[in-house]
């Protein structure tokens, strides 16, 4: 994870990417780290406008400016532009306000759908920490992002538990069993950035970051990853992206 | 009615063997870790915790032996990520097995509200299609009856009591809340009684003051400790501020049974009370964590 | 976003023939009568109209002619008793007929909330048994899937637009709003979009000071309207306090319908805008609405 | 309802009679006019732990110390324990923490059904304001006490409208129905006080106001109005009480 390509960490492209999945004026369900820095970063340069939701009740228009551990931390609550309740934030998102959410997970299958409840391993089971918000981020907002670091074990074919809906078993699923928000519409992860076949709902990888190559990608993937047509590769950060995203991750806790 | 005491009378009264007790509703911020070592030192059993974040507090009951069950969204370190009591309880039943109710953060809130509002349920459109609802007892797919859309009901979930950390409050536990609020409302709403822990206890005047700020009126709450510093390691906005290093230690500290024990017996076990656990701490460190910045709000007047 | 507007431009812009409009949502107070007036000088027709209390606002839009629908819980004067317009449109149809949706206080909140909340119903266990069920559009008894218990499902209502008389707010619409708070989180949250008519605009750092205060969020507003009284004869806590003689003497001339087109020609019809309108209720009648006792709230800090 | 009986008048009885229903500790739904002066009455001596809660969604353990015409008046604003909304409070309600509430009316009827919808008379509809809260009052509280002039054509048999449940057609109905709150436990009108039948539900003449023969309770009353066997008088306003209600309505705006 701390490889560099070129001038910048994998973890920064990864940032600079979800950065780029914000368009100016969208009212974001942020989580944190790499989602929290990628607001700042969207909100700082192309998306002034930018609202961002936390599932604790916060509502802020500008990243915090000191350093958070968790949305609940001091630096997160003062400047908001509203506390309020968890029911309160999770209404807006139900009610179809949320343009898009942010989501990690422990693992993300080929229909994007994540687990963060329990994997087994080696015939043990290990409990994870659950789903928090994540179900319903994925269930509700109009679109989701979802970050994570590519290894095989973490994208399997089918996930061991169904905790966050993405495209269940195909694309029609999502309408079949009532969901609203509209589903994953990228996967970020420290090799390149995936999208979703329209017809399918499975995932395909659409970009590879620099110097990785589309096999490198299939390698770490459980299943046989469609490769769209036109592969791109993701852009270099720009210097200004860079320059921002050391103002707001200075020690590179995140982001090294 | 002057509700005062001190938070080991408050869980003495009010917290029984078998209860279900929610708590850290605020999630990652006034999670009432003084009144939760209480809990411990007076050697509650058999409880159900319910809370949207189930925070290394939880993880300390959980290893201290007190709990049967957890009702929660999310369960870690909220800093350093693995609770691992909560870990050998699930995996291995260490020090006993622990039941767990899987919910996302939104169902349980609806749970709590539904029983804050009296009624049976309520309707969401939620983790619908997700692993969560199979076989769930308090999680079932409806139809609604005007469009026909399939929805998720929650089943109310009632705790015998909420315990919250506040700002302040009045001797009728009157509490003035701000921050981010979580299910607090709705699990003091929902509770049998609520317990409130305070950074200050203040004259009626100042809660007349400012209505709109007394978030939690003195009709729901059974006791009121004064406990200044009360959800350390967590932060309660304008008081105390995070103790980040705490839960890295704890992270590092409790990855053994043992080394958990340690931690236990040094911090809540061998502390008479909260004032003790602080100066175990230390003062300096405390000190520290007081907010050096200050950030009024802007003046508001009821004038008539 | 800038969204500062004249009241007459956010009504051009946002309200049409034919919507479905939340007004007097707070209750007895903050009813924004200013914007009221200008949807009656623009003509506009057809209107539904959305308020637990359809006050003597709802009654000049009805004998403007501007109202097809009216959803209330309580229709009349809240100082004197009877809406004589409101009874001549339902009794006589006069100046047309209006169709009522009525409802009790608490579904009406409900089919609001569902809406806010984008769930097509939510449940209660209120006016089961009542005349209010029958035969109603939005009010359904169902059975609780949990519990067999009887419920009433209420159907959500999701207005337009929802326009609010606010205390203060930012550019964006960021609304700090203290007392009562009636229905007007829920309207809000609920509508397509949100007019805010305010006594003061403010920096955003007065919001950003108090995040807790702000109970309207920008992203949920179309408009804002910089109106001083403009909720009179209503009061808004700590701006303006209420007009009683107002009230009374609307009762007495708008007994007859000639009666209340006089009215409405001196105060609504006859007036350019808010300011002609106050000019004419008089400087010196509006000056002894002010407050005239502070109750400034306690300090609050957020402090980090 | 101006008469003279003593020395008080029948509305200062009236909202003595209406003060007693409420015990210490209590949480009140409270109304405008004489079920406030009832509430700041009962604070004011016996029942000073009282709490009042207002649809508005104002909450009071003390009266507004200026006279108020509706519940939004800016002195029952400030000085509150609480201003919340209106769902908040009515929630309060639906969960049973509401003790007693105040309910008035154009109609009463046999079984305690009120009507504020619309009356019929001589062949011509008169429409009224409606519920308000006064139909979730009367379902979700523990007990309601209604207060009421007592005149022939506001006590008819049956209601024209139900528009706030008493015990229906009977005891069990509130039952059947599936309503949870009490019911009414007592009217208090211009002429006596009245409670319910326990197995019939049917409204029971308990006390007659001082100087009211049962015959005129009954003659101005629209079915054949049955008379406790252990008919009382009402106590007459003690000195203490009239000056606190005094106090409170010292012009006799409410109870002159």
């Amino acid at each position: 994870m701390g490889d560099e390509t070129g001038g910048a960490t994998r973890r920064q492209i990864m940032v600079v990417a979800a950065a780029r999945e914000i368009r100016d004026g969208e009212i974001v369900f942020v989580g944190m780290r790499l989602p929290l820095l990628g607001f700042a970063l969207a909100r700082a340069l192309h998306a002034p406008r930018v609202i961002g939701l936390f599932e604790n009740g916060v509502i802020r228009d500008a990243p915090p400016t000191g350093p958070l551990v968790t949305m609940g931390d001091p630096p997160n609550i003062a400047g908001a532009l509203a506390c309020t309740t968890l029911s309160d934030v999770m209404a807006y998102l139900q009610r179809g306000r949320v343009d898009v959410g942010f989501l990690g997970g422990a693992q993300v299958d080929r229909f994007g759908n994540l687990n963060t409840t329990w994997v087994e391993e080696a015939g043990r089971r290990t409990r994870l920490p659950g789903s928090g918000g994540a179900a319903d981020i994925a269930s509700l907002a109009r679109r989701t992002v979802i970050v994570m670091p590519h290894e095989r074990r973490r994208f399997p074919e089918r996930v061991a538990y169904l905790t966050s809906p993405g495209y269940g078993t195909g694309r029609r699923w999502r309408e079949e069993v009532g969901l609203i928000g509209g589903g994953p519409a990228r996967v970020i992860t420290s090799l390149g950035v995936l999208g979703f076949d329209r017809e399918s709902g499975e995932m395909v990888l659409e970009q590879v970051h620099p110097g990785v190559a589309p096999d490198e990608v299939r390698a770490h993937t459980g299943w046989d990853l469609r490769v769209a047509p036109a592969l791109g590769t993701t852009p270099e950060p720009t210097a200004e992206e860079l320059a921002v995203l050391r103002r707001f991750d200075p020690e590179g806790a995140w982001t090294g | 009615m002057d509700k005062v005491v001190t938070i080991e009378e408050a869980i003495a009264r009010h917290v029984r063997d078998g209860m279900t007790i929610a708590m850290g509703t605020g999630l990652e911020s006034c999670i009432p870790f003084a009144a939760g070592h209480e809990i411990v030192r007076q050697g509650r059993r058999d409880l159900t915790l319910v809370g949207p974040v189930s925070d290394i507090l939880f993880d300390q009951l959980i290893g201290a032996g007190c709990v049967a069950r957890v009702i929660a969204a999310w369960v870690g370190n909220v800093g350093a990520g693995i609770a691992y009591s909560f870990r050998r309880a699930v995996e291995d039943g260490v020090p006993r097995p622990l039941a767990v109710e899987d919910h996302s953060n939104f169902t349980l809130a609806l749970a709590l509200e539904a029983a804050a509002r009296g009624v049976p349920y309520l309707p969401s459109r939620t983790a619908l299609g997700s692993d969560l609802v199979r076989g769930h007892p308090r999680l079932r797919e409806v139809t609604c009856p005007f469009t026909g859309a399939r929805l998720l009901a929650v089943a109310a979930l009632r705790p015998d009591v909420t315990v919250l950390h506040v700002q302040r409050c009045d001797r009728e536990g009157n509490a003035h809340l701000w921050g981010n609020l979580g299910v607090s409302l709705e699990a003091a709403r929902a509770a049998g009684t609520v317990i409130l822990t305070c950074e200050e206890l203040v004259d009626d005047d100042v809660i007349r003051s400012d209505p709109n700020r007394t978030l939690i009126p003195g009709f729901l709450v059974g006791a009121v400790a004064v406990v200044p510093a009360g959800s350390h390691p967590s932060p309660t906005q304008g008081y105390v501020n995070r103790d980040d290093r705490f839960y890295d230690e704890y992270h590092e500290e409790t990855r053994s049974r043992d080394g958990f024990l340690r931690w236990l017996d040094r911090l809540v076990l061998g502390t008479r009370d909260h004032q003790e656990y602080l100066a175990r701490i230390g003062e300096d460190r405390i000190r520290r964590l007081r907010p050096r910045e200050p950030r009024p709000a802007a003046p508001v007047s009821y004038g008539v």
